[in-house]
């Protein structure tokens, strides 16, 4: 075997998708910032920023083993152990295979994708839940939801000439998932829902109005979070190549298709197609592309974004049939447009590309079959131990702020501040 | 005819605006305002350095209503907006010389 | 000849740019979206978003080959055929030479200026447009305006030995644009004003105050552009070269002088330097200087920034004397920034970085002649075509939205939503 | 020697980078006109816009030379000279060995920093500054105070075969700073300090509230500063290396720690983790990581982050102490997280990295001492400097507004323009 | 001396103030307010869930007046704000017991 | 029982609020108006097209209180609010007819 040598353009690739991914997550606190009211903008924000503190310093000292550890050759998690990080400078990436791409670089890139999977399950309790105990429940989910999910799904082992050790389960299993669908949408997706079942609804739910306070901020959201996205699917071929332009083309045009999709639903339903539709289908769109971005040819990504946006903004609606406060509608766009995306792969996935026929192109239902396997195993364990560790904060140090607090703002309750202060004379007069 | 103006929580707005409506007020006027009184305020603290506010944030409403009228809106509001914590606001009538309806120029009771 | 083979760093260079430019969109949105008053934010923002969508999708159905198909041999148009970029993955791109980067990587990459430019013209209908007919109109402007233009300037056709076949009318008459001011920017100008004369002036046109309503949104737009613009021009090397550097360095420095340029000649004449002229500057200098990014010194540069900053600070007035309500200055920026740079090239080109002299390095006035047949015909055109295509909609399904909507607010109107609700007690106070 | 040719991947990281600092910038401008009252946030951003004008049009001219200039081998000073960059297309960039990346390149990187550096300091003399005199400050501090002090950092001089020629004074002594802890920050915060003794204390302080007016806005301005700081220190590895990984992981890690160091320490303190101070902690983070970011371990970074964020939360309270108006806190964030950096690598540098030890490693104090000295003389020559350069300024041209301005705004004084205009019906009611 | 206060659509504030000014009023006071009446709201929709926005945007002016003024700035108010249109608003007079400028401390006539 | 109510400067409030507790005053609604008057605007220009900004940022404070208190209120707010330049403001009182405690019910001047 050739000895492999860093490559610089792939790395610079892969660097420069890291920190288009890190954008994601402020990117994401405004999305949902501006869909609340002014008096708990700043609380939803900086449930996405505590996220990037925690998951980032948990990373280093134990995240990226559990997730990418071969060494206890395990397919449920990777090496028990610490990091380790600090050595590994002039380490090459090791994932099925050997990236001319430094471990740190590869490291890092994850982290990422490690952060915004908590950050979207906040958008389900908004409003209402106390900043300390949500930092609490981001560690303890990390570290038994998301790092173990992420090694069943991501973790393709170490490969030494033919012999593969410690790859996950489903990446064993034949699982396809190029940028997240199932380890990151589908999981905060079930999250969210245990997440609102276990901080119940809002005061006023249904009666009172919760009109956005702003969107121009969700809309510089969606910006972020679409521009941000090219990392996140275009990133995850790990080099500049001809696998990355397609996650890129295919990342554009589904998104296209999700935004025609979710304001056509709400013209003919709703008589006007609106500013938060538009932002909602980007989002729902870029989610559905994210696990096919690399299997499906470009018209069938336009088709999987326009089933997406439709589908997505039927399925915000559930919530007020069954009666959860999903706040931000994590389960309508994350859950609904993740397994739309997975499921899609097993219809429109083409060997032209990656060797893989979907039913549409003859390949029967297999590949199908086992995306299934992927969706329900992910969403099922995501929900079942959310749920554990939501009730088990909720028992002990509490998961919701008093309704009092509730009613005036989680802003000044929990963080002594007011997001806006226009008026500049009347101080605090709200 | 009066103008009766009252000051209340901000949370109990819809629920006075829809006692009046359904008590026959068929228009009012609202603002939002700043109240100082026996309410505490809070604190915000921004780096270090602390701002009491201690303007608290009131609804004002104004109805015209007709010398017969006074009594019940003014009890009305009072019983809805009534949480029993201070702050809860105060109500007041004015009285008012005349009354013109912009659109039609009628005035007095037919302009309200 | 030897093969060419994929460059990664070429092609992360390419992929990064096409993210960049992809931003831009969203950050005209927001810089247009902050220019006009809050009860028609939305629906400016709206109509970039929308342009996104609707491109995005006709880009791979047919866009890129009428662009830069070279099957049907004409100066015109490219092919008239499906784009089939899906089975793109392996392929590279061909314009004129081979480029070591993907095909879709070039795909994605051209794709972002044909969105970029329809959006640019929505700042000429700012307060009055029915959302769906602008939709409508971008579909029809890319697809007989935008895409056959972009052929024009910068297909070079299929280059086999010394043979080339399908290269574009101005590219083969060696009329030089190196990022889009003919293409781009002259076009989307003269669209501007062709769409300013279709809908006519707002109802208190120069009567009613008509402020900003919100400058940091503005400068957030116009930031973002400027980030951004490093990829649309650094990008159109189409690798990571010494040429990407020069038209990096060029691009800032333009924009530099261009700021100190109108906000000099705001304070002489109104007496304050502004920040909408300092935002406003920003982008008169990306214009400039994108058509003349690679073939000019950056010393050179600077006079360009410098002198557009100047004139399209004086241009912007036009418009009140000629009467046209071009509201966001379409005309005034893009238009004249446009055929500032793009003659530009003709005085400052040096054949120390391109091969090719301009009158001020002895090089005589033939490529100042060349550069002046681009924008004139760039100009005729897309005026022309514009004018038809606006009536056409006009007379159809109608332009305008009704006067009652444009005093209420187009928002209201078009989308029924209110950017901010900022006051969290009287919902819909405003 | 093998002869050096040109690497696309390090060009094509670079490039980004520069595109990343460039955008850091605008979000300093962000972060900062977010923390003034409404009536003085475009003038605040304005210093920032402004400050990208003057420096890039001076880069050119003479700015690069000065910093990077070894022709006049001296350790003070780069050549004095003009830049002619123009001509530099196909030329390496060459700083204490050639680096595989275009001069210009180089150039369009260094001029960012260049850039930052002088609007860091404007957020000591917020609210007060006559924009005139600051754009005249920063054109004299750029040129008698960065541009100089980036050559004693940042120069590593031409070298042949053994010889080098021209490195600047620090970087010869061995004093080690990767990406601008001394240079960069230290330099800033000093500055800072003595503009806001020249400039004096805002009418009202300590008595008037003078709240942040958008926390969303600061929000978003330490989420661009964040995103660009990547490339500010991982871009400062010159190329895509391991060592720029490295770089990254470690900005991510240590301002992951500031952001909970910052918020516990609010929390403890004063009863509530705030946005603001979140904010607040990550720029502190990404500032003390900045020097040390490739010489230590991603543990040693959440280390070096938390010390930063519980010192900079402390240190911000001693204005108040010493009775100093440092408006946005540029010496307890700026001038204190740089030398705990600073001073930092003296304890964890590693020579697993970099071929250095720390005192933690067995490395002795030796490090640590050239290390003070850096940060003494940087910290002096700017203090001192700054100071007269300053009171130059105030005694001539004048260099704060009138008190009359200061309480209307100074919005209205110097730019004639407000903000906000949200409620579009009472026009310029504030 | 009375207080004249106008409740009008914020599209005729300008027209309102050049007339009154014309008028011979030298100053007033205004503010946003939002109005209940007889005109209808509208209906904003957000991720399908629809919120009726009943509050009407308007603008309040308050002026102080000399009684002999007091009819004739009605008039000039109701003449110019009206359209014909619902939602025009109203003007109601009040009495007011005594005017100071804060600048001089001039009372009654001469502080207004 | 009388309303008293007053137009100030912004810069002054804080000043103004200070001394009516000092003197007493338990309660009092503040709101922002928007000012026409002896004082001039100011002139902004965007894209060189000018917007002259006639309007002036005010304050306004409404407090009850008892007759015999009236003219103290007064005197306290026009000496505190006075810089004696153009646009101090204004102060007026008016009659009050009956005052309620939300909380409470209490009436009169068990109210205030
Ligand atoms: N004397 C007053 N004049 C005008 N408004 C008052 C006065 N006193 C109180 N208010 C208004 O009533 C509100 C509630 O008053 P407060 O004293 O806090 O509680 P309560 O009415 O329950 O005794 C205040 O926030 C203020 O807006
Ligand atoms: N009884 C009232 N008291 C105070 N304000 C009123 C009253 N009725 C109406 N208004 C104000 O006048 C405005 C216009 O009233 P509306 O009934 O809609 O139309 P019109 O005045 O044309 O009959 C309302 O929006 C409200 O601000
Ligand atoms: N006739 C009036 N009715 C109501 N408010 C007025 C009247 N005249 C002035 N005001 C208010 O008083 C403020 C100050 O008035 P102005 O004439 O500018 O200065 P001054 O009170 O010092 O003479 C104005 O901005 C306005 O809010």
């Amino acid at each position: 075997m050739d000895e492999v040598v860093l490559s610089a353009g792939d790395t610079a690739w892969v660097l420069a998708s890291s920190a288009l991914v890190l954008l994601m997550t402020p990117g994401l606190a405004f999305f949902y910032g501006g869909m609340v009211r002014a008096k708990s903008a700043l609380n939803m924000m900086m449930m996405s920023i505590i996220t990037i503190g925690v998951v980032s310093i948990l990373w280093v000292i134990y995240g990226f083993k559990i997730a990418f550890g071969y060494e206890a050759d395990s397919p449920w998690y990777g090496s028990l152990s610490t990091s380790g990080l600090g050595d590994a400078v002039s380490e090459l990436a090791n994932n099925g295979g050997v990236y001319p791409i430094p471990l740190l670089a590869f490291a890092a890139f994850q982290l990422m994708f490690a952060i915004i999977t908590p950050a979207l399950i906040s958008g389900a309790i908004a409003d209402r839940a106390k900043f300390f105990s949500w930092a609490i429940f981001v560690a303890l989910w990390v570290t038994v939801v998301y790092f173990p999910v992420a090694h069943w799904v991501f973790a393709f082992g170490n490969k030494v000439g033919d012999t593969v050790t410690g790859a996950g389960y489903l990446a064993s299993l034949g699982v396809q998932d190029f940028a997240g669908g199932t380890a990151v949408h589908i999981n905060a997706g079930a999250a969210g829902l245990a997440l609102a079942i276990v901080l119940g609804k809002r005061i006023g739910w249904q009666k009172s109005p919760m009109r956005p306070h702003s969107l121009p901020l969700v809309l510089l959201g969606a910006s972020l979070l679409w521009f941000g996205w090219f990392g996140f699917n275009a990133g995850s071929a790990l080099g500049a190549s001809g696998i990355a332009a397609l996650a890129f083309v295919n990342t554009q045009v589904a998104t296209a298709g999700a935004v025609i999709g979710w304001i056509t639903t709400e013209r003919l339903r709703d008589g006007h197609p609106t500013t938060l539709g538009a932002a909602s289908g980007a989002v729902a769109g870029l989610v559905a592309i994210t696990p096919a971005c690399a299997f499906v040819a470009p018209w069938a990504a336009a088709v999987i974004g326009l089933v997406a946006g439709i589908g997505c903004a039927l399925a915000v609606g559930l919530k007020y049939k069954l009666g959860y406060d999903d706040s931000l509608d994590v389960v309508g766009v994350h859950l609904v447009g993740g397994i739309i995306g997975s499921l899609a792969i097993g219809f429109f996935g083409t060997s032209k590309i990656l060797g893989l026929d979907g039913l549409f192109y003859g390949g029967g239902t297999e590949l199908l079959g086992k995306q299934s396997i992927g969706v329900a195993l992910v969403m099922g364990y995501s929900f079942v131990v959310t749920l554990i560790i939501g009730f088990l904060i909720e028992q002990t140090i509490g998961f919701r702020v008093k309704s009092e607090s509730e009613l005036t703002g989680v802003d000044q309750a929990e963080h002594a501040e007011s997001a806006y202060e226009l008026a500049g004379v009347l101080k605090g007069g709200r | 005819m009066k103008l009766i103006t009252a000051i209340i929580k901000p949370g109990k707005f819809d629920e006075v605006k829809s006692a009046l409506r359904a008590a026959g007020v068929k228009g009012m006027t609202v603002s939002e305002v700043s109240g100082v009184g026996r309410q505490g305020g809070h604190v915000e603290v921004y780096r270090g350095a602390e701002y009491p506010i201690d303007l608290i944030s009131k609804v004002k409403i104004e109805i015209l209503a007709e010398n017969r009228d006074v009594d019940s809106v003014i009890n009305t509001i009072v019983k809805v907006a009534s949480t029993g914590s201070i702050g809860d606001g105060k109500v007041w009538a004015t009285p008012v010389d005349s009354v013109v309806r912009v659109r039609t120029g009628e005035k007095g009771e037919a302009a309200i």
